[in-house]
């Protein structure tokens, strides 16, 4: 195929399919993702075409998936789960961060665990309580773990193809509400180092720095103030552990203002992390605090509440605004 | 030594081919019917049954006919209030009346109710008006009723975890030496979950007065319940140590006598018990499913013959219990509900902005505080012809 | 007993059976709390006097005990849960973040969660994995939730008699290093806001901030500054969720420098929420950025290298020079 | 209305008395003790078995016998060290030995063993060297063996996940179309874990060829077992549609053969088998833990009349398979073996403080590089003459 444009679901197919047909050893996991192929379609004909024993439906336990993975991958398989929505990863919780996390370190290295867990997360699709929340950093806190995000077709196939190669554990976090988005895919391109963040948009005056399904706002946010004037720069990160803080020093080195945007709460999110290593190595350049925009303290809210919720393009601008002004 | 060179290593007498027979006894012992308990055929005749027997007067009768369907109509009118674009899912309990109008009506007014997400009979039952149920569905609210209004908890989404708390609910009911029971709804799919096994270990050890009722329509979304288990799921209860019987679970007869003695059983403080219901989840597992996808049309058409509400409608009419008046009024009385419903569902305010900062907590917390008054502020500026710039 | 010297493990015992004796609705639950008192003897003599009906010896299940005490809230009472270790919270991360959490919200206020899950956390004791871990953070992102951790005796009685009158769910961690340590408890004392932060010690010149076991390491650190001339100030927070920004702020105002303390990692822990949104309240007070430390991004190490992962006094004073250097 | 209000109205027919009733029943379940397998009396004596039998020749059975006895030592010897200060902690194996060589010797070179962290003398079986077991204990590592050297994985402590692993590697075994078994050890307080739960789920639902090994050895730390289950564990197996099978778990011969067979079920494709080793923790739960808190030496003392290494001396000597001279040099190996792991543990290198940052990830991570640059400057710092001050 090459070069096309996809859906970013469609994108993340392709890559299972790649990753499924390049290496044996590779299998799919999860709830509903054989015949239905997932409840976004994600795994479509993944299960028809290789089989019950490579795609597999599993029970509904969350702790048993993720268990049975890692005993997978201690016999030398490369299992990809899915978790059916990111309010559903809690059962799997205990796995993933007192073994999953912590099996290599506690093998002196001597055990890998080359284990993908794909977490559809985020909310602005109308959905009820525990299907739209961005938890994360739970996991970014972990140590032992990788945590990224792409936020367009390109980036879901190939850090996915990344995530699937390397032999840690990866937390996939897939913008649910960006699955239906289309974007390009070049499935022979020579893809970036998985970790880097990508600067998506360049801007002088000030960087916003997200992941995720938050690029796509930053984005809009940054083209509707250009339109007022000002030169906004975004950074989509990719990677919430690691963190690429060298490109986002470079480009505050250069805005002089920094602007966080996730949906997860601000208490204790990514946004704190970034902020508080961004203004100890931008002391002095920094014009203003690093601002944070992002989810409440408070449980993500029933459908009708989520626009308030969210961060959209006028919280964001709002942010600018207020960090332009000090 | 890498794991897979110890995987080449070793010899290859495992074959695919015994996977199938693995699957092909798992499968025989799923066919191989165990007892279920029934008191009336698909056809509407009333059968006898050693253990579980009932009594109940042609009134009783049209009442449980009647709860099951304004039940069948009120959920029918929220699949048709979600694809006019007023509620945002709906989860349907189409085929298992019986099952939750069967159970529901067994339980006494202090017996207290821990449903999942589509235990709309049972909501039906306990009083809750149904209107409410919606709520959620629409996205005003997350639940929101008082679960002490009609002992009814709120509906719960992640599978298995109100298991855990009608035990320690059941728990603290013996503590306070009261005689009401506690049922605890679950999936077949979320007889997989360790919370289940949990609440069954809990309620075991603490002797806990509660009824654990699986309504296994066989499908977890799409996969079959042979992806759960390999033997019935009423025999899982054996092994921690009490009861399970499964029961025709389109028979609101059996379910109602099946309900009622596993109740009594909890409130003679002899323990938990385990009841399946065998049943069948007629129709998409939520409006946003496809069940074409992985399941055949012939076996919703062979579970169709078995409907619920028929075969007690057969029975009605056979014995004379109920006449064309009857019919023709709760035929009205449905379409009233749906009217209700409808314009319930139609006329429900959306939430106030700032209620995503009410209840976060019962006792304030200085963070939440600052965040709302922030946001009021936010909000307030839009009011303002003030530039957005100025916001602070 | 009004004024006396206890360990602060004796002074939970003491709040244990106050809290017991005060409210019939009270219970303790967990593994090993009946006849062995727990493995830290926190529980001792509790179920000889109050009985097994209401110290409660549960199955070894840390979901079950969780969701159980959830279902004995809904009943009414106030279940005081404890997990053994903080390594083992994770099998009921679940219930804590999904259910507890979210219970009161989800019924808007109609029904309350009582419920105080007591954990023994952080490092220093020479233990084997599991058994040294500082999750707080974790907790403290989770909005619905209080994250709370005394460092004396007096605040370990006070804090929990506080937790248990809470209707809100609170996290209780136990600085486990600190079991032992004597300090004075008045019984009788009229306790002040249980997320009010405590000064305690002053000082002009840095602000060293912290809370549970480390605050005994910053207290020692302030004196070793004092000799050298530097006046450092201790707050100690008591509260990772709410946060007493405001008390931060005023000491932050007047030292213009501020270090901040904690065990747990420092990549996503509380270090970065507090350096994010102090330097946005003090931007032009602040002489340097806040420096972080805390554990490294790595899992806890085994016993013999924990004095070299754990922040003590020279890693603190190396903080508090490198600040006061800017 | 307050929960409160709602509990206070209800009849109070249940008493205190109910919750006697019922804990005498649990009682009455566990006391009329199950079928156990035996094939070695408590004297010693040889019995038959209808299902089980076993045909070892005299060096074989001395074999069991010197593993038993070596076991112990080296169990000794890690008490002793960790009361010398030289570990820790330890957890001993002391009862246990029977249920851990019977069960380990039944397993091939390619099976694969999924331990807590008190199978010393599975570990043994395996031929894990034993001083490689003591560096956790000791503090330097959180165990940091190669599991594919000896198909033995790492210690878990956290109750319960390694039965998971078990089940997942032995899927994978089942893909591989290998004939090896699994086998996952776990307690009887383990029993109430979610994981363990689910982990007989997806074997049973897979077919998975895996030995659920569980030692009741009567206590989880200080809870009994009653604290767990009402009914005998063996049993929680058949609710999940595979066997379990309770057996003397301080006769080695009965722990061989039963083992044996349930690996021999899960190498012909039949899946999973739960064993249940009835056996006795006649230690402290770790070197931290002070039993007489809770339990009575009586009990200790019944069991020390079942001890697994007497009864089969006895049994030895009975027949004549083990002379003077055996015992003789079985006590000097002991002896050596003692020796050379004191020795071992006391030269055991502290861990290079740059180890925190070492395995952390396999393929790098930016901020461990950062951090562990960070940490040797400052440690270097200490180096120079130079003052604190100056560390950057
Ligand atoms: C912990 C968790 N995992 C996954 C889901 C997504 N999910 C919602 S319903 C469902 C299937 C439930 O099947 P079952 O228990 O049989 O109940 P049914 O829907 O058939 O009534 C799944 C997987 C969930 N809600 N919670
Ligand atoms: C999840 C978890 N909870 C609590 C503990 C603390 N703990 C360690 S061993 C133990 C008792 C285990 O009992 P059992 O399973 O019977 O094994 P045994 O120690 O008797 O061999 C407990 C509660 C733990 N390690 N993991
Ligand atoms: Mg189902
Ligand atoms: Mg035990």
């Amino acid at each position: 195929m090459a070069v096309q444009k996809l859906p970013l679901a469609k994108a993340i197919n392709e890559s299972l399919r790649t990753a499924l047909e390049n290496d044996p050893k590779v299998l799919i996991m999860g709830e509903d993702v054989g015949k239905l192929g997932g409840v976004f379609r994600v795994t479509d004909g993944l299960q028809k075409d290789f089989g019950e024993d490579r795609v597999i439906d599993t029970p509904l336990a969350e702790s048993g998936i993720v268990g049975t993975a890692i005993g997978l991958a201690l016999r030398g398989y490369r299992p990809v789960v899915e978790i059916q929505f990111d309010g559903f990863v809690f059962p799997a919780y205990d796995q993933i961060v007192t073994q999953l996390a912590k099996m290599h370190a506690r093998a002196l290295g001597k055990v890998k665990m080359p284990v993908v867990i794909r977490i559809p997360y985020g909310g602005g699709i109308g959905a009820v309580e525990h299907h739209s929340e961005s938890p994360e950093a739970l996991f970014a806190h972990v140590a032992g773990l990788k945590v990224i995000s792409p936020s367009t077709s390109s980036d879901a196939y190939w850090m996915l193809q990344q995530a699937i190669q390397s032999d840690d554990p990866v937390i996939f976090f897939e913008p649910k509400r960006r699955y239906w988005d289309k974007s390009e895919v070049d499935t022979e391109a020579i893809p970036g180092e998985l970790h880097r963040a990508r600067v998506a948009r360049e801007g002088t005056d000030l960087t916003l720095a997200a992941y995720g399904p938050m690029v796509k706002v930053c984005l809009e946010a940054a083209a509707a103030a250009q339109e007022e004037g000002k030169s906004v720069e975004v950074v989509d990160l990719r990677s919430m552990s690691p963190i690429d803080f060298d490109t986002i020093q470079a480009s505050v080195e250069k805005t002089r203002h920094l602007v966080v945007v996730h949906e997860a709460p601000v208490f204790y999110g990514s946004g704190a992390e970034i902020a508080a290593r961004i203004t100890e190595r931008c002391f002095y350049h920094l014009e203003a605090p690093v601002l944070r925009v992002g989810g409440y303290h408070a449980p993500y809210p029933p459908a009708r509440l989520e626009e308030e919720y969210l961060p959209g393009l006028d919280r964001v601008l709002d942010a600018v605004d207020r960090s332009l002004a000090y | 030594m890498t794991v897979e060179s110890t995987a080449a290593r070793k010899t290859t007498r495992r074959s695919s081919g015994t996977k199938r027979t693995a699957s092909a006894s798992a499968k025989k012992s799923q066919t191989s019917e165990p007892e279920l308990v029934q008191l009336l055929t698909p056809e509407g005749e009333r059968v006898q049954h050693p253990e579980y027997d009932i009594d109940l007067s042609a009134d009783e009768l049209r009442g449980l006919y009647r709860d099951m369907v304004l039940t069948r109509r009120f959920d029918a009118e929220a699949t048709a209030l979600q694809r006019q674009g007023e509620l945002g899912l709906w989860a349907s309990l189409l085929g298992q009346e019986a099952a939750q109008i069967g159970s529901g009506r067994a339980l006494r007014d202090d017996d207290y109710v821990f449903p999942t997400y589509r235990e709309h009979g049972v909501a039906w039952c306990r009083g809750v008006d149904p209107t409410n149920l919606l709520g959620m569905f629409r996205g005003v609210n997350h639940g929101g009723w008082d679960p002490n209004s009609n002992n009814f908890h709120l509906y719960t989404i992640v599978i298995g975890s109100q298991t855990l708390h009608a035990t320690g609910y059941a728990m603290g009911v013996a503590k306070d030496g009261a005689d009401s029971a506690v049922i605890a709804y679950f999936g077949d799919g979320a007889s997989s979950q360790g919370d289940v096994a949990e609440s069954f270990t809990f309620s075991a050890v603490y002797n806990a007065p509660v009824v654990f009722f699986c309504q296994n329509n066989q499908w977890a979304i799409s996969e079959p319940t042979e992806k759960q288990t390999r033997v019935p799921l009423y025999q899982r209860a054996q092994g921690f140590g009490f009861p399970g019987v499964r029961v025709d679970g389109n028979d609101v007869l059996a379910c109602l006598a099946v309900t009622r003695s596993a109740l009594e059983r909890a409130r003679r403080g002899e323990g938990p018990t385990l009841v399946e219901a065998f049943t069948y989840r007629m129709g998409a597992h939520t409006t946003s499913d496809d069940p074409t996808k992985y399941r055949a049309d012939e076996e919703r058409e062979a579970w169709e013959a078995k409907d619920p509400i028929l075969r007690l409608k057969a029975y009605l009419e056979r014995e004379g219990h109920a006449d064309a008046a009857f019919f023709e009024a709760l035929e009205q009385e449905s379409e009233a509900l749906g009217k209700r419903v409808r314009e319930g569902v139609r006329s429900m305010p959306d939430p106030d902005h700032m209620a995503i900062f009410e209840n976060v907590y019962a006792d304030g917390h200085a963070l939440v505080d600052e965040e709302r008054a922030q946001f009021a502020a936010y909000q307030a500026s839009f009011a303002d012809s003030a530039a957005e710039g100025e916001v602070k």
